[in-house]
C-alpha cells in the first residue's frame, strides 16, 4: 500500500493546531490497527476521517481518548502530550468524545445522561446554562428528560449521548459514526446539529462510514484505508476525488 | 444450477428492532455470492440466522429442499452448512490440526478425523504449521485455519464472515484462490467482505443489504452501480454525483 | 528463553519442596522420655469453638492439678503432657486422631465435645486400639459394641429423659399437672438424641406432645418456632439448643409474652454467654447438665481463677475424663495404651475428679457408660446455675413459676 | 508419530512408582501414610472434578453432593442390605450420574457464577435432606461403617496400606480416565466447547450432549471416590459429607492451584495443599485457634494472585514447541506483513 | 397466616439489605463476592464493641459499622480484587473464596469464638395487635433498614459519587469518556456493598448473636436474595429480600422449620434455570 504523507495533512502551526496526531500507531495485541497516522485538527475547523469499515477509524478516537494504553506515537490536545495520561482524565482537558454505538447509560434518564456528561465540572454554575443548550439544540430531549435512555429509539440515544458529551464544556468533539443505523432524516436532523456545534467554537473531528455525509459538513477530511491515511484534503476536493469511493467500494 | 441454499422471508427481531427483514434469496452450487452492506445493516445476524444460531422471527431456511430453520447449529452443520466468525474464532487453547479435527468429527472417528483434518490442512496450504498453537498465528493464518475447521465439517454451503480482514492485497489474492478452488468444486459459499475490491474480483453475483433489507441482487457490477446500493455506503446525494463521475 | 521458563521451573520446585518438607515433618514421633501424652481434640475454630475451648480449658486445668500432685505415682511421678488439636469438622477429626496417635504417641485420647466429631476420631482409636474417653453423648458412641471408648457421662437420650422427668416432677410439686409439652431441637446429632429422651419419656408418661419441631443449625429467625409453640398451648417448652438459638428462642418468648417455663437442653443454656446475653432474663431458667461446679468447688474455684468465668459442665466432665485416663494409669502401672484401656474398663473410683460427675463415682459398663452417672437440673440464680434437682444432688431448692418447690 | 516418552509422561510414571512403593518406607498404621492416602484422594476428587472444571470450564461448587450420594449410596446399601460396598461403589456412581442429569436439564445454559451458584445449591439440597429424612439416612447423627477386622471381599482392611493402595488404584483409574477423555473425540469436543461455545456448535459438536456426558461421568467418579472415602474413614455425617468448604471448595482450589484442565494438576495441587494444610494443623492448632485456617485461606489467595493459572503453568511447555521447532519454520501461504 | 407475612416482611426488610451490597459489588464490578457475609460479621463486631466500650447502641452504632467496614472493603477491593476483575470467573470465586477463609479465622483469632450478645432493654419486648404479635427488634431493624434503603436511593440517583458508581455499573467506557475515574469508582462501590451488609449486620444485632462464623448463616440466604431479584439489581435485592422472608416465614406453616431451607433452595436452583436474570427487572 503507498504511503500517503500529505504536508497539507499537518497543521500549519502548532498554535493554530487543537489537535496534532503524529505516527499513531495502535494495536489491540495482534498487527497494528493504525500505522503511522499523522494528522491534525484546527482550532474551529470540523475534520472528517473516512474509510471502510476496519480501516482504523474507531481506534485513532479511541487513541486520543486514552483508551488503548498500547498506542504509541505523539498526540498533542492543545499542546498537551495526551498518551500515557489516564483515561478518565482526558474529558477534563476540553475533549468530548460520543463513542460508536451511542454507548448511552441504559437505565439512567435523559436528564441523568446529560448531568453525568457535566462529571468533570460537578461544581460548576453554569451547569444549567449548559442543559439549556443542549436543550435548545435538541429539544426532543427536553421533552424526554425523564424517559430512560434504553428505552429511547437510536437517533434519540445519538442525541443523548452529544448532549452529554456538550455538558462536559469541550474544546473539542469527537464523534465516531453518528449517523450509523439511523434513518436518513434522522441523520440530517444530527448533521444539521453537528454545523450548529461547530459554529458556536467548537472543533469537530469526525469519523464517517457515510463519506458523502461527513464531508457535507467538514471542512477537510481523511481517508484511512487498512491503517493508513490513504487521501486527505479539503471536503469538496475529496467529494470529486474517485480514490474515496474506490476506499469503500472497491471500483 | 440447483439451488442448494433458499432463504424465504427470513425476519430476526430483538426487541422491537427488525436486524434482518424479510430476507429472500438463493444459492446455488458453485458460486460465491458476496453479501454486501454497511455497518450494522443486518449480515452477521443474517448469517447467525442462517445456521441456527439465532432463532428466526419468521420465514424459513432450506438446505437441499429440506426445511433447517429451528435446528440447533450442531444439526444444521451435519445437514451440510457451516459458518466462519468474524475475527476468526479458534478454540485457543488448541493446536491447529486439533482445531481442525474437532470440525472433522462431526463425520469420522478420531484416528479418521485426524486425517481428514491433515487433508484439508494440506489444500489450504496449512500442512507446515498444524501442530502450531492458534494463538502464534498471523491473522491470515488464523483465517485459513478458520475457514480449515469450517471445510472439516465437509459443507455443501460454507458463509464466509470477514475472512479477509487485516489482509494485505498479495494475502488476499491468496485466500481468493482458495475460494474460487472451493466453489470450483462444487461448494456454494457466500461471503461477506468489506474490501470491496476483493468481493468485486471474487464474485459470481452480489446481495446487498441495508436496515435488514435486500436492497438489491444481481452481478456485481450492476450492484455496485445501482443508485441505492451507492447511497447506502456513501451518503445521501452521493449517487448522483457518483454516477456523473463513473 | 533461557532465564524465565529455569525460573519458573526453579519456583516449581520450591513450592513442591515445601510440600515434601511439610510431608516430612511428620515422619518423626516427638516424645519425651518420662513424660506420659494423651491427645486432647476439640473444636477449637468453628461454630463449636466455644464448647471446645472450654472443654480444652478443662482437661488444662485437671493435667495441672494432677501433676503439681505428683502426677502418675505408679510411673514414677511421671507427668502428664496434653498435645492438644483442633478438630474443627468430622473430616478432620480422622487424620488429626490418626497424628496424635502416630507422631505424638499418646496412651489415650480425651475428647471431641461434639458428637459428630467424636464418632469420626472414635472409628481411629478403635483400630488403632487407643482409649478414647469422652463427653459427647449421642447414642451411637457406645451403642456400636466398641472396646477402646468410653463415656463420663451418660447418653443422649438419658438426659432427654431426665430434663422431661425433673422437670415434670418439679411442676407435680409446686401443684401443676402437665398434660401437654413441646420439643424444640437443633437437628444435630445432639439435638437429635436428646429430643428422642424426651419424646420416650412423655411417651410414657402419658404426658401429649404438641409440638415436635426440628429446626436447623444456625437458625436465623426463630419467630415461626415460637409462633408454633404459642400455637400449640404447651405447658412446658423444652428447646435442646446451642447458644445462639437459645437466647433467640427465650427472648422471642419474651417479645411475645409467652410466660410458660422453658426447661433447656444443656449446651447453650448453662454457659456464662447465656446470662451475658440475656442479662436479667437468664434468671431463673432452668436446664439439664451433665455437672455443675457446685458439686465440685474445689475445682471451680481453680477455674475461675485462672479463667475468670464460672465452670462449664464441659470443662468438668473433661477434667473428669483426663483424671479417670490417670487413675487408670496409676492402676495399671503403665502407659501403654492397651494396659491403660484395661484399667479403665475395670475402673471403679470415686476419689479425684471423679467427684465432678453426678453421682461422685466413675465406673463404665461393658458398652464404656459410665454406669453411676446421671444428668442434673441446674437453675439460674444470679451470677450462676445452681443445681437444684434431683434431691441428692442439689445444693438449693428449685423454684417453678416463682415458688420454691420444697 | 509423536514420543511417547515425555517429560510430563516419564513425571507422571515416576509419581506412581513412587507413591506405589510408599508404604514399604514409612510405618503401614501411622499418619504419614494416612496423609499420603488423603493426599491420593484429594488428587482423585479434584482430578473428577477436573473433568467438569477443567475441561468443559463450568465451575461447580457442589461435587460434594455427588461425592455425598456416593458414600450415602454404598453405606446403605451395605447397613441395610449387605451389599458389598465393592458392588455399592458402581451403584453410588449410576445414582451420581443421574443426579448430574436431573441437575444438568435446568442449568446447562448457566455459566460462571450462576452455574457455580446453581451448583452450590445443589449440595445444600443433598444436604438438608440428609439432615432431615433421618429414617433412611440416620440424619444429622452420621453413618458408621462396622468395624469388622479384614475383610476385603466388603473393603474393609486392618492396615492403613491396604487402604491407600485401593486409592492409588482408583487416582490412577480417574487419571486415565481422564486422560482418555481429554484426548479423545470427546476432549476434543470439550475443549472446543470450553473455549468457544458457538464456533463449537457451528463446527458440528452438539454442546449440550457434550457437557452431559463430561458431567455425568464428573459425577460418577466423584460418587467412587466418595464410597472410598467412607471406606476409609469409617464415619460420616451429612454436614460434612456435603461440605462446601470442606469438599466442594477444596476439589476445586486443589485443581485450580494445580493447573485446571491439566493431567498433573489435581496431582500436583494435592501434593501440595493437603500437606501444607495438614502441617498447618498440626503446627498451627494448638497456637491459636483459627491461625492454620487463616494461613490456608492467605496461601489461597496468594496462589491465585501469583499464578491463576496454577502450578502446571510452571510445568516446562509440552511438546508442541519442540515439534514446531524441529520443523522448518513456515508461515501460512501468504508471508505477513507484506 | 397474616403473622407469618408480617415476620417475614420484617425479616426481609433486613435481607434486602443485607443482600443489596452483594447485588451492588456484582452490578458494578462483575464479581461475586463469595466472601460478602464475613463483612456483615465483620459489621455485627464493630457494632458490639461500640455497644460495649462506648454504650452504642447497636442501631446507632451500625453508622460507626458502615464506615469502618466501608474503610476496609475499600482497601480489599485495590489490594485484592482489583487484580482479578479482568481474570476468570474460576480465580475470581476462589480469591473471594480465600478471603472468605481468610477473614472467618482471622477474627477468630482477634475475636475468640465465644458467642456475643448485646443486651438493649427493647429486644424482651413486643407490640400486640389483636393477635399479632410484633417483636420490637425486628420493628426496630426493619425501620433501620427502611431507612438505609431509602438513602441508598438517594445516594445513588441525586449524588455525584452515586451517579458515577451506576454510571461505571451501566456502562464503564462511557463513564471513563465523561471523566468518571473506574477504578477508584469501583474500590468506593465495593466499599459500599460490603458497608451495607455491615450496616444490616448492625443493627441485627439485638436479635443475633455475633461470633466469626455468623456469616456462614447468611451466605446461602444472600444469594438466594440477590438471584431470585436479578444479580446486580439494587432494587431487586430489596425486592428478593422481602420475598426470601416471606417464603421462609410462610414455609413452615406448611413445612417443617427444618425444611425451610429446603423450599428456598428449590426455588433458588428453578429460578436461575428459568430466569437467570431474576425474578424482577429494575435498576
Amino acid at each position: 500500500m503507498p504511503e500517503t504523507a500529505l504536508s497539507s495533512a499537518t497543521p500549519d502551526a502548532a498554535a493554530s493546531a487543537v489537535l496534532e496526531v503524529r505516527d499513531l500507531s495502535a494495536a489491540y495485541g495482534g498487527p497494528d490497527v493504525l500505522s503511522a497516522v499523522t494528522l491534525g485538527v484546527r482550532t474551529g475547523e470540523t475534520v472528517a476521517v473516512l474509510g471502510a469499515n476496519t480501516a482504523g477509524k474507531t481506534t485513532l478516537l479511541r487513541a486520543i481518548s486514552g483508551l488503548i494504553p498500547k498506542a504509541r506515537g505523539h498526540i498533542a490536545f492543545e499542546g498537551l502530550a495526551l498518551l500515557g495520561r489516564p483515561a478518565h482524565t482526558i474529558p477534563g482537558l476540553g475533549i468530548g468524545h460520543v463513542p460508536e454505538g451511542r454507548h448511552v447509560f441504559p437505565r439512567m434518564t435523559t436528564l441523568d445522561n446529560l448531568m453525568m456528561g457535566a462529571f468533570f465540572h460537578r461544581g460548576a454554575k453554569d451547569i444549567a446554562e449548559r442543559l439549556e443548550r443542549v436543550f435548545t439544540l435538541f429539544p426532543r430531549l427536553q421533552e424526554r428528560q425523564a424517559q430512560l435512555a434504553g428505552s429511547m429509539s437510536g437517533g434519540e440515544q445519538q442525541m443523548v449521548s452529544i448532549g452529554r458529551a456538550l455538558m462536559g464544556k469541550p474544546k473539542l468533539l469527537l464523534l465516531d459514526e453518528p449517523s450509523h443505523g439511523l434513518a436518513p432524516i434522522v441523520v440530517d436532523e444530527l448533521h444539521g446539529a453537528i454545523g450548529a456545534i461547530n459554529r458556536q467554537g467548537v472543533s469537530v473531528l469526525l469519523v464517517e462510514q457515510n463519506a458523502m455525509l461527513a464531508l457535507s459538513v467538514a471542512h477537510r477530511g481523511y481517508v484511512l484505508e487498512a491503517g493508513h491515511v490513504v487521501l486527505s484534503g479539503s471536503s469538496q476536493s475529496l467529494s470529486a476525488d474517485p480514490g474515496v469511493r474506490r476506499a469503500y467500494l472497491g471500483v | 444450477m440447483t439451488a442448494v441454499l433458499q432463504a424465504e422471508g427470513v425476519s430476526v427481531t430483538f426487541g422491537g428492532l427488525k436486524a434482518v427483514d424479510g430476507v429472500s434469496f438463493t444459492l446455488n452450487a458453485g458460486e460465491i455470492v458476496g453479501l454486501i452492506g454497511p455497518n450494522g445493516a443486518g449480515k452477521t445476524t443474517l448469517f447467525n440466522a442462517l445456521v441456527g444460531l439465532q432463532p428466526l422471527t419468521s420465514g424459513a431456511v432450506r438446505l437441499g429442499g429440506e426445511t433447517i430453520s429451528g435446528l440447533k447449529p450442531h444439526k444444521v452443520a451435519a445437514k451440510g452448512m457451516t459458518k466462519t466468525f468474524q475475527n476468526a474464532a479458534l478454540f485457543p487453547d488448541m493446536s491447529v490440526l486439533e482445531n481442525v479435527t474437532t470440525a472433522a468429527l462431526l463425520r469420522h472417528d478420531l484416528k479418521g478425523a485426524r486425517i481428514k483434518a491433515e487433508r484439508v490442512l494440506d489444500t489450504l496450504g496449512l500442512g507446515p504449521i498444524a501442530d502450531a498453537d492458534v494463538q502464534d498465528l498471523t491473522f491470515p493464518q488464523k483465517a485459513l485455519v478458520e475457514m480449515a475447521r469450517a471445510l472439516a465439517t465437509e459443507p455443501r454451503v460454507l458463509l464466509l464472515d470477514e475472512v479477509m480482514a487485516a489482509l494485505t492485497p498479495s494475502e488476499m489474492d491468496e485466500v481468493m484462490k482458495v475460494i474460487r478452488t472451493l466453489r470450483d468444486e462444487g461448494l456454494a459459499l457466500l461471503v461477506v467482505e468489506h474490501h470491496m475490491r476483493a468481493i468485486m474480483a471474487l464474485c459470481d453475483r452480489l446481495l446487498a443489504v441495508n436496515f435488514g433489507r435486500l436492497l438489491a441482487q444481481g452481478r456485481p457490477s450492476e450492484v455496485a452501480a445501482d443508485p441505492q446500493v451507492i447511497e447506502a455506503y456513501l451518503g445521501h446525494g452521493a449517487a448522483g454525483q457518483e454516477g456523473a463521475h463513473a | 528463553m533461557t532465564s524465565a521458563p529455569l525460573d519458573r521451573r526453579r519456583a516449581a520446585g520450591v513450592m513442591l519442596a515445601a510440600g515434601a518438607v511439610a510431608f516430612s515433618l511428620f515422619a518423626e514421633p516427638v516424645r519425651a522420655a518420662e513424660d506420659v501424652v494423651v491427645g486432647v481434640i476439640q473444636p477449637l475454630s468453628g461454630p463449636n469453638a466455644q464448647f471446645g475451648i472450654g472443654a480444652q480449658r478443662g482437661t488444662e486445668l485437671a493435667a495441672e492439678m494432677i501433676n503439681a500432685a505428683g502426677g502418675i505415682k505408679s510411673l514414677g511421678g511421671a507427668k502428664i503432657k496434653l498435645v492438644a488439636a483442633d478438630v474443627p469438622t468430622p473430616n478432620t477429626a480422622a487424620s488429626t486422631t490418626q497424628r496424635l496417635i502416630s507422631q505424638n504417641g499418646v496412651s489415650a485420647v480425651v475428647g471431641a465435645f461434639v458428637s459428630s466429631t467424636t464418632l469420626a476420631a472414635s472409628e481411629v482409636t478403635e483400630r488403632a486400639q487407643i482409649p478414647l474417653v469422652t463427653f459427647a453423648f449421642a447414642d451411637q458412641i457406645t451403642g456400636r459394641g466398641y472396646d477402646y471408648i468410653f463415656q463420663v457421662s451418660p447418653k443422649g437420650t438419658v438426659f432427654g429423659e431426665a430434663q422431661f422427668d425433673y422437670a415434670t416432677a418439679i411442676a407435680k410439686k409446686a401443684g401443676e399437672k402437665i398434660d401437654k409439652v413441646a420439643i424444640l431441637y437443633e437437628d444435630t446429632a445432639y439435638g437429635t438424641a436428646q429430643a428422642k429422651g424426651l419424646r420416650d419419656a412423655a411417651k410414657k408418661a402419658g404426658v401429649e406432645v404438641v409440638l415436635d419441631e426440628a429446626y436447623p443449625l444456625g437458625i436465623t429467625d426463630v419467630s415461626p418456632l415460637v409462633n408454633k409453640l404459642r400455637a400449640s398451648g404447651a405447658q412446658i417448652a423444652f428447646p435442646v439448643s446451642y447458644l445462639n438459638d437459645s437466647l433467640l428462642i427465650i427472648r422471642a418468648l419474651r417479645q411475645q409474652q409467652i410466660d410458660i417455663p422453658v426447661i433447656g437442653g444443656a449446651a447453650g443454656y448453662i454457659i456464662p454467654d447465656f446470662k451475658k446475653g440475656l442479662g436479667d432474663y437468664a434468671e431463673g431458667v432452668l436446664s439439664v447438665a451433665a455437672a455443675s461446679g457446685d458439686l465440685i468447688p474445689e475445682l471451680a474455684a481453680k477455674y475461675k481463677e485462672k479463667y475468670g468465668s464460672f465452670i462449664t459442665h464441659e470443662a468438668i466432665i473433661h477434667a473428669a475424663a483426663l483424671d479417670a485416663v490417670a487413675q487408670a494409669m496409676e492402676k495399671a502401672k503403665s502407659s501403654d495404651p492397651q494396659k491403660v484401656r484395661d484399667a479403665l474398663a475395670t475402673l471403679d473410683t470415686c476419689t479425684g475428679l471423679a467427684k465432678g460427675v453426678p453421682g461422685g463415682c466413675i465406673k463404665f459398663d461393658k458398652t464404656g457408660l459410665n454406669t453411676s452417672a446421671f444428668p442434673v437440673f441446674v437453675q439460674w440464680r444470679g451470677e450462676e446455675p445452681v443445681t437444684v434437682y434431683p434431691p441428692q444432688a442439689a445444693k438449693a431448692d428449685p423454684i417453678w413459676r416463682g415458688q420454691t418447690v420444697k | 508419530m509423536r514420543t511417547l516418552f515425555t517429560p510430563s509422561r516419564a513425571a507422571l510414571l515416576i509419581f506412581f512408582v513412587a507413591a506405589a512403593l510408599l508404604p514399604f518406607f514409612v510405618d503401614p498404621r501411622g499418619h504419614l501414610l494416612r496423609v499420603a492416602a488423603m493426599v491420593l484422594l484429594f488428587a482423585a476428587m479434584a482430578q473428577s472434578w477436573n473433568i467438569v472444571g477443567g475441561l468443559a470450564n463450568q465451575i461447580s461448587l457442589g461435587h460434594a453432593g455427588f461425592f455425598g450420594l456416593g458414600a450415602y449410596t454404598s453405606t446403605l446399601l451395605f447397613l441395610k442390605l449387605g451389599i458389598s460396598p465393592w458392588i455399592g461403589m458402581f451403584a453410588g456412581a449410576v445414582v451420581a450420574g443421574g443426579a448430574a442429569v436431573l441437575l444438568s436439564i435446568p442449568t446447562f445454559r448457566l455459566k460462571g457464577h450462576y452455574f457455580a451458584l446453581a451448583t452450590l445449591a445443589f449440595a445444600e439440597v443433598l444436604r438438608v435432606i440428609a439432615n432431615s429424612w433421618a429414617d433412611f439416612t440416620g440424619g444429622p447423627v452420621g453413618l458408621s461403617i462396622p468395624f469388622m477386622g479384614s475383610q476385603p471381599a466388603y473393603f474393609a482392611f486392618r492396615a492403613v496400606s491396604s487402604y491407600y493402595w485401593v486409592i492409588l488404584g482408583l487416582l490412577a483409574a480417574v487419571c486415565l480416565a481422564f486422560h482418555l477423555l481429554a484426548s479423545g473425540a470427546l476432549g476434543y469436543r470439550l475443549r472446543a466447547v470450553r473455549e468457544n461455545e458457538n464456533a463449537a456448535e457451528v463446527a458440528g459438536v452438539n454442546t449440550f450432549r457434550v457437557k452431559l456426558i463430561a458431567s455425568v461421568i464428573s459425577a460418577a467418579l466423584t460418587a467412587i471416590c466418595g464410597t472410598v472415602f467412607a471406606q476409609f474413614t469409617f464415619f460420616f455425617d451429612p454436614d460434612s459429607i456435603f461440605s462446601l468448604a470442606g469438599l466442594s471448595v477444596r476439589m476445586a482450589m486443589i485443581a485450580i492451584v494445580g493447573g485446571l484442565g491439566t493431567l498433573g494438576g489435581p496431582i500436583l495441587g494435592a501434593l501440595f495443599l493437603i500437606p501444607l494444610e495438614e502441617t498447618a494443623n498440626a503446627f498451627l492448632s494448638s497456637k491459636a485457634a483459627g491461625l492454620s485456617q487463616f494461613v490456608f485461606g492467605v496461601i489461597l489467595i496468594a496462589a491465585i494472585l501469583i499464578q491463576p493459572r496454577g502450578l502446571m503453568a510452571w510445568w516446562p511447555k509440552p511438546r508442541r514447541r519442540r515439534a514446531e521447532a524441529s520443523r522448518p519454520a513456515v508461515a501460512a501461504p501468504a508471508a505477513k506483513g507484506a | 397466616m397474616l403473622q407469618a407475612l408480617i415476620d417475614g416482611i420484617l425479616l426481609g426488610g433486613v435481607y434486602g439489605v443485607i443482600a443489596t451490597g452483594l447485588s451492588l459489588v456484582f452490578g458494578v464490578l462483575g464479581v461475586v463476592n463469595f466472601a460478602h457475609a464475613e463483612f456483615l460479621m465483620l459489621g455485627m463486631y464493630v457494632a458490639w464493641f461500640a455497644w460495649r466500650w462506648l454504650g452504642l447502641d447497636p442501631l446507632l452504632g451500625s453508622v460507626l459499622s458502615f464506615v469502618i467496614v466501608f474503610a476496609v472493603g475499600y482497601v480489599v477491593q485495590r489490594t485484592l480484587i482489583e487484580r482479578v476483575l479482568k481474570a476468570p470467573p474460576a480465580a475470581q470465586v476462589f480469591l473471594t473464596v480465600g478471603l472468605l477463609i481468610a477473614i472467618e479465622n482471622a477474627a477468630l483469632m482477634v475475636f475468640g469464638s465465644e458467642f456475643r450478645s448485646v443486651s438493649v432493654p427493647y429486644q424482651v419486648q413486643g407490640y400486640r395487635l389483636g393477635d399479632i404479635f410484633i417483636g420490637a427488634p425486628y420493628l426496630y431493624a426493619f425501620a433501620a433498614a427502611v431507612i438505609l434503603a431509602a438513602a441508598l436511593w438517594l445516594f445513588l440517583e441525586r449524588s455525584w459519587t452515586g451517579r458515577a458508581i451506576r454510571a461505571v455499573a451501566q456502562d464503564a467506557m462511557a463513564a471513563t469518556l465523561v471523566g468518571v475515574d473506574t477504578k477508584r469508582t469501583y474500590g468506593l462501590a465495593f466499599g459500599l456493598g460490603v458497608a451495607l451488609t455491615a450496616f444490616g449486620g448492625a443493627v441485627i444485632l439485638p436479635y443475633i448473636t455475633v461470633s466469626p462464623t455468623v456469616g456462614g448463616q447468611f451466605v446461602v440466604l444472600m444469594f438466594t436474595v440477590v438471584v431470585l431479584g436479578g444479580l446486580g439489581s439494587v432494587a431487586g435485592a430489596l425486592a428478593g429480600g422481602i420475598m426470601v422472608g416471606v417464603v421462609q416465614s410462610m414455609s413452615t406453616l406448611i413445612f417443617p422449620i427444618q425444611l425451610q431451607n429446603l423450599c428456598l433452595f428449590v426455588i433458588f436452583i428453578a429460578v436461575l434455570a428459568l430466569r437467570p436474570q431474576g425474578l424482577i427487572k429494575g435498576a
